[in-house]
């Protein structure tokens, strides 16, 4: 097998080094009977060759996003990463390293991820930010329990605009955890109260900026009756690339911002692997969950990183850790600060400008649809629309025209009638105006 | 010299030797570059992307848009390209030598998983686009799914989760899940002591309380301690097996009829899994749930930190809780079945969901092309060699070296201890380090946290004869060193790295988590 | 020591003091291994790829089946990996640092143009599969064309070339075509002193005698030289324009229209067109042949030695003999002319074929790409930014170092000799070798060979001011040094190289061009 | 633009420190009249995003060899490269490094150079080998070259078997530089007589091995007769996994092998880069042309590598050059070198095996076919077939259908009546059982 040294003759050296006649001798601690002869039920080694025709096959019956005029977002979106991001992150001491556990010999993975924790505390206007978490989902899990733990309260309150799938998750978390969700009705518009649901047990609200719908709105006051509670507000945001041009939520009053990096440097990959941006304030520091790397100088006094703070974990602390979170998403939190790098703040600010007139665009000329209603109204790159007709249905049509128009709320929020002829539509700079043109007429088509 | 609690230094000593003689005026070292954080180099007005002009500047955001600067550098292509190039020279890797980390399982990563995992068809394709446009990576889900079923003997995966340690929340979720089926209020979860960090993070995390179970002196786990710990209150155990001594547990068997016996459920931390692929099947131990580290035993790659990736396998027992989403066979297709209530109408009963959507599908890409690639003959030969190579460089250093648990082989991982250093002035760290000057990354020290001065090593299958050869040799030598008393070698070590030692203790008192413009500057004027 | 007529030392000094105090058992240095060859460390019987047994065994080999083995070590893929990354990570290259090659041009490589190259539809097509398969690739020949003749104002681009001293070759052969045409058998061409030796290489290779030019004072060539070198036998002049010295010929104009007088053609060597891309037309001065490397000019990788591309364009009295293959249009669409006959149907005169195919697609995609990334007013830039980098460092430079022609401006490359160093023990070379321990590529030395101890710097546009900036910063530390009688930092250099100075005359006296079993293990005892 | 480091701001304060007003001061020695204003007729500088849509759309107008049953070859073979090869030749240690004129910093390219002398010749049976030529073509040309060099003759006998674009090659050389060729016939079966042709002031036979038609035949006869007039034989190899299986030039007396490379590790990529292959005996090294890399040690002792033997080259020697060769084909022989290693003994034995029995079983169908007959009576993975028809037009036929079928020998041999009906068809190890069903089954609804 091409993957594997050893050849038999030196396995076999090497057992009577060893001093034991057969391999299954060092399997001795295994209950005898529980020792497998073979593994019968699956195929034998293959070539590349073979492995690759396969899997290309499996490949080949899917469509992929770029093929198609492709408008779904939702929480993942499709965004052009330049060539150098996916060539570097593929380096051999950047793919093929551990976690830098050895600081003298993985110091280009410490300042990159000193480098990342820079770039998301700038992005997000906090103060300091972690080394990643799993993905934005996960981050907004761990926010909850950061914030319960901070105000010794357990309680949160989760706005309706927050990604259904994100609900979930902290659902779970807290009900195992034994601590409690106010979950709000979905709500499209941003228009939903959702300070009068904060109480003197609240330990957070949680709000996704832009909402799961597309919809933008000031943070501010909710932080302000959050922090006049006790409470914390944990901002959630799904599409980093609009804090390239929408005031960030740390400006608001934020006290925790969970996000998804993955729009920047990473691709969409069915959803996963992404990686969790996670940010604070510098006070909440010895709270936060996950791995942060920081300054310090090695012997000769030059300057180094090394992973610190590390009471904070499991390894060191155990049970009493902030979380279990050990592995995280180092590799795609290199691509994005690779790309971040890139595009720096001219870039990212112009990217974030023409993925705002690409959308408006295209609401825009949604809009003229008989029938077609944009509710979303003030947006970054995504917005919700109304169809005269089943949403679900309906995109499952495009598709067939070879148009991918969006992700219909049903899909997130089931059993919730009230959402069955809502769109969620993205766009980004990929879009073309034939892109646009491409949706307007097939929805038009098939509604 | 500050210490912790495992003995482990955590501030260097002052240098009294230079590592290296000749000093430069750049700083570098012919090729180790020395390289500026892109917030020194960089400037807000360069980019390395060229965008057109927006067609319209009209904004729809509501009053929100951002005023004044980010704050975020940007460089051009060529100087990004450098900036990272440079940087990841000096790291460490697989590809660049033999990287024993005990307990991490660091392998070859092949390059055939990356490519299939950037076919468009894999890497292109989004979460939430219809589900006719992505059978072929539903197909490929199930498959994966088939064969970590295979290879475990279980009834179910959860392919959710996203490492190892979030697979330890699925699995005793899933526990916690069943008990609440059943209407029991069970509040303890056993963890041997030489367990991972993870699994007490874990079982806290879901509020359980933590009860530790000993270890005997020959380092595993013995039934009868366990049978005393159990009792009504007991919910789960959570035992690692092989355990993080690099020992197959012998009592496993009686262990898990014990806890299944008092109610309770047996979570196997599947960590070490590398050692007994297609040899011992987990669900013929009476495992109820393990995750399966796929950057561990399936190859993916660590990428300095992840992503990872841990599905886990369950019995019979706790199919039924595994959490949204799942894919089913829908007609001559497949489906994502993606709420409780369609779960439900499906006869499960899942606890939840995990995370934002289906797992780490860019993994599940890559473990399986290795797993088609091994094919079953290859995978069994990889963990036999695994083990045959731990052994081989147990048996090398046994003379040397000190066992703390006695003579006997191990599975994929050796462990040794500190004693062989007593005396010498030689501490475990001061070998690892040392070790960085001959080319190698360290084992896993210091873990696991039941052995005084612990060394752990992992060579994998990966590493041909002569590899490990020159590691054994090396290791004798270091040991031989610090029992002659050369104990500079290990002191002023790493001199050849591009760091020296660095100080952890000023790191975590006057934590720098960020560039700021003000300190950097002073600093660069000190 | 032994020196070469340009004063460069071809065996080191012996070593007084090591460049790396502290020695290490294995011979690695931290991050820089030692690494064997693969015969040392392969075996007959390993391999790194898997392939399923031939269906059948039957031969039909006419009797010519090989008979015992050809010696051919194999290694696992891991194995391999390792090798080749320890190996690479010995070189230096632009992604790595500032790469002063004179005349080499060492730009900035971009990704994109690799991930273009690699599209199936580009890197995955046969050049001799049926014409109306590969439309899209004879599509991009043809704009690569349009740009290259756009960017010259030349008539006629033979694209085929697959470096620049083939196209050398190729714009030589049309004007010996071009003279053969009209009868002329003349068999002299004219070539400065300071040419490259690809020139009268080319020259002499196809059976001219070649005439040396001599230099002005400032470096440049005098028409006037040139009219008193022409005469009736003269074919051809082969001029590089920027030259070698890093100077436009000011006279160049001249010098065409003298050369046209006498009945001859004016060749121009192109490799420093990076100096003028979209500043000035090589037709427009009267050129009547000139290659492009694509590998310079026009940002495709040198991948340690090629490969290249070197396109000719052709003036109006040349571009009939350019050679097969060429695109035609045909109606709806493209078409390869694959032959003389063909050709001739056409109106051509082709003087024959320098290649089995149509020239480096790889390479086109990847310069296509450059051209339609930069735009028109990006190549602009670029040139007049690597002509401005240039003169910057020629100015930070210039009170410590000798420019040989004067203090002038210079193109894209600055050319100093060693009078600066004269009397301080220090040698062009030396100087060189005490860049690396800088983390420096050394400039090109010794070439022009018409200067003394030449040091030819081009730092192209692809680098930032702070780059610059260090750049000079360490040029005239060591130049100081230097000066200050610090010899020892020259002629121990390199000390932090993964190789101390290597002995050229022991390996040109006793070559060892392959590896041997027997030389290998003998020396291994030694 | 993307790819220029220099600011605006910076770039004035370098003119200032240059002491000149303006970039064009710098240009001051061009002709006024001739310094360009601007490029009307180019566009300006395009994003990654928009370079990679237009470069696409065209590549798309093309075939992919991959995506089709595929049987041509005739000098490009297209095998399966393991993606480590294309992986291990981006990195940018390798693929941004010159020639390695500095060997101390260049140990990574020299020393795999000195790997790839080795591998070849050890393949082709020879003493020595270069660091590689351009292609095979040009290297048969400069074999040619070298064998007058050698023998102060100027005539080179070429065999009808020799790939008629290498013969043009050859007869372009030796047209201009003053020498002469005697071409034979196109040969398919390889019976033609070649030892006849060989006189006094012959200075090399030619011959191709496997011939350009397939056909493998003892070169030992003809080394004989050419050593016995004092001429030399130039082995030429298109196809060299050949010498996986077969018994190599070197061998049967061959003094040059002259070979292209492009199968092992390199991809089709329309005819270019490739990798000439260049062997020859010791004694002959010093009228070698091209690049070579030794074995030497450094001030410390230490084994290393330089480039060696230069007084051959161009750099060097000027006019009196044994090639004006500068730039060869490096990287294309690292991948050779790098697939090479993986391969190793066993797999390149087996590889060949298996190309060898896919080309059998090929031939064995298609003559199966009414009317079409296999004319090559002893090859590796590549035959020549006369079909009742137009070998092109029958290809062409086959391409409408997907399937392309071989090379017409009219296409390299125009003008040859004789040649017509002949299709040269190639099967490596990419080809599937399915894919000969295809071919059989679409040839004869052409025919
Ligand atoms: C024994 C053991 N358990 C659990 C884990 C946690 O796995 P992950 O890092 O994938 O979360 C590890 C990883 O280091 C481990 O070694
Ligand atoms: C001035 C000059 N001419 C010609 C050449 C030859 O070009 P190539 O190496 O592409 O054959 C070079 C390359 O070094 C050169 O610098």
């Amino acid at each position: 097998m091409r993957y594997l040294p050893l050849e038999q003759a030196e396995r076999e050296a090497m057992l009577a080094r060893i001093g034991v006649p057969a391999v299954d001798s060092l399997f001795a601690g295994v209950p005898a009977d529980k020792l497998l002869k073979e593994l019968p039920n699956l195929p034998r080694t293959k070539g590349e060759l073979e492995v690759e025709r396969e899997l290309s096959n499996m490949a080949a019956r899917n469509v992929a996003a770029g093929s198609v005029p492709f408008f779904v977002g939702a929480g993942a979106y499709r965004h052009h990463v330049p060539a150098t991001v996916d060539h570097l992150i593929q380096r051999s001491e950047f793919l093929t390293a551990y976690t830098p556990y050895q600081p003298e010999i993985s110091q280009g993975t410490l300042q990159t991820l000193f480098e990342f924790q820079t770039q998301v505390a700038l992005l997000t206007g906090m103060e300091v930010a972690n080394a990643s978490m799993y993905d934005g989902s996960t981050a907004c899990g761990e926010a909850v329990l950061m914030a319960h733990r901070l105000t010794r309260r357990k309680k949160a309150v989760v706005s309706g605009g927050l990604h259904p799938h994100y609900r979930s998750v902290v659902e779970t978390l807290s009900h195992w955890g034994g601590s409690h969700v106010v979950a709000l009705a979905p709500d499209p518009t941003g228009t939903e109260d959702i300070i009068s649901q904060i109480d003197d047990e609240t330990s957070c609200v949680v709000v996704q900026y832009p909402s799961v719908f597309g919809t933008v709105r000031d943070l501010a006051p909710i932080a302000e009756a959050a922090h006049a509670k006790g409470a914390l507000l944990v901002a959630v945001v799904t599409e980093i690339v609009s804090l390239g041009l929408l005031k960030p939520p740390g400006e608001m009053g934020a006290d925790i911002v969970a996000a998804e990096g993955q729009s920047i440097g990473n691709g969409l990959n069915f959803g996963g692997p992404y990686v969790g941006l996670f940010a604070t304030r510098e006070k909440f520091v010895r709270q936060m969950p996950g791995r942060i790397a920081g300054e310090t100088v090695d012997a000769e006094g030059r300057r180094g990183y090394v992973l610190t703070l590390s009471t904070r974990e499991q390894h060191i602390r155990r049970e009493k850790a902030t979380s279990n979170i050990c592995t995280n998403s180092g590799l795609c939190a290199l691509a994005f600060t690779i790309h971040m790098t890139l595009l720096g703040e001219a870039g990212l600010t112009r990217l974030a400008r023409i993925n705002h007139a690409n959308a408006v665009s295209l609401a825009d000329a949604l809009a003229k649809i008989g029938g077609v209603e944009v509710v979303t109204p003030a947006y970054f790159n995504e917005f919700t629309i109304r169809i005269p007709g089943d949403a679900q249905k309906t995109i499952d049509a495009l598709a067939r025209k070879g148009v991918m128009g969006g992700v219909p709320v049903s899909r997130l929020a089931s059993g919730r009638g009230e959402v069955r002829d809502l769109i969620i539509v993205a766009s980004t700079e990929i879009n073309t105006d034939e892109d646009r043109a491409a949706y307007v007429k097939a929805l038009q088509e098939v509604l | 010299m500050g210490m912790n609690t495992q003995g482990r230094p955590t501030t260097p000593d002052a240098v009294t030797s230079a590592g290296n003689e000749a000093h430069t005026f750049t700083g570098n070292r012919g090729l180790d570059h020395e390289e500026a954080l892109i917030f020194e180099s960089g400037s807000l007005a360069k980019t390395g992307v060229d965008l057109p002009e927006p067609k319209s500047a009209e904004t729809r955001l509501g009053g929100l848009a951002r005023k004044g600067p980010i704050g975020l550098p940007g460089l051009t292509e060529p100087e990004t390209m450098r900036h990272y190039v440079r940087l990841s020279q000096r790291n460490y890797a697989i590809d660049t030598g033999l990287y024993p980390l005990g307990s991490c399982t660091m392998k070859h990563n092949p390059r055939l998983n990356e490519k299939m995992a950037r076919l468009p068809g894999f890497g292109d394709i989004h979460p939430l686009q219809p589900q006719q446009t992505v059978q072929g990576a539903l197909q490929l889900m199930q498959m994966l799914s088939a064969y970590l079923l295979e290879l475990t003997g279980m009834k179910a995966v959860a392919l959710s989760p996203k490492a190892g340690a979030h697979g330890e929340l699925c699995g005793m979720l899933a526990i916690r899940a069943a008990h609440d089926a059943a209407g029991s209020k069970r509040n303890i979860v056993l963890v041997p002591e030489s367990a991972h960090g993870t699994n007490p993070a874990t079982a806290a995390f879901m509020g359980y309380t933590v009860r530790s179970i000993p270890a005997r002196e020959d380092g595993t786990v013995a039934a009868a301690a366990v049978r005393e710990a159990l009792g009504p209150d007991v919910a789960a155990i959570m035992l690692t097996n092989p355990n993080t001594c690099g020992l197959f547990e012998p009592e496993v068997v009686e262990i898990a009829k014990a806890v299944h016996e008092a109610g309770a459920y047996f979570y196997c931390d599947g960590a070490n899994f590398n050692a007994i692929v297609g040899k011992v099947r987990p669900g013929e131990l009476g495992v109820d749930a393990m995750h399966i580290n796929l950057h561990k035993t399936f190859s993916t790659p660590h990428g300095g930190g992840g992503p990872g990736s841990g599905p886990v396998v369950l019995s019979d027992a706790l199919a039924k809780y595994a959490p949204v989403p799942f894919v089913v066979r829908d007609g001559d297709g497949l489906r994502l079945v993606e709420d409780a209530g369609d779960a439900e109408a499906q006869g499960q009963a899942p606890f939840g969901r995990l995370t934002a959507f289906h797992g780490q599908m860019g993994m599940f890409v890559r473990a399986l092309t290795y797993m088609m690639s091994h094919g079953a003959d290859g995978m069994r030969q990889a963990s036999e060699d695994a083990v045959l190579a731990a052994n081989y460089v147990r048996a090398a250093l046994r003379d040397l070296f000190s066992q703390p648990f006695g003579d006997q082989p191990c599975m994929h991982e050796v462990l040794f201890d500190d004693r062989f250093l007593k005396d010498t002035g030689v501490t475990t760290l001061d070998f690892a380090k040392a070790m960085i000057d001959e080319g190698y990354h360290p084992m896993t020290v210091y873990f696991p946290l039941v052995v005084h001065g612990a060394m752990l090593i992992e060579p994998t299958e990966s590493e041909s004869k002569d590899s490990l050869d020159l590691f054994i040799a090396t290791l004798r030598d270091l040991a031989e060193a610090a029992k002659r008393g050369d104990v500079d070698r290990f002191k002023q070590a790493p001199r050849l790295a591009p760091r020296r030692r660095l100080d952890e203790t000023r790191a975590a008192r006057q934590p720098k988590l960020r560039w700021q413009p003000d300190t950097a500057r002073k600093e660069a004027a000190e």
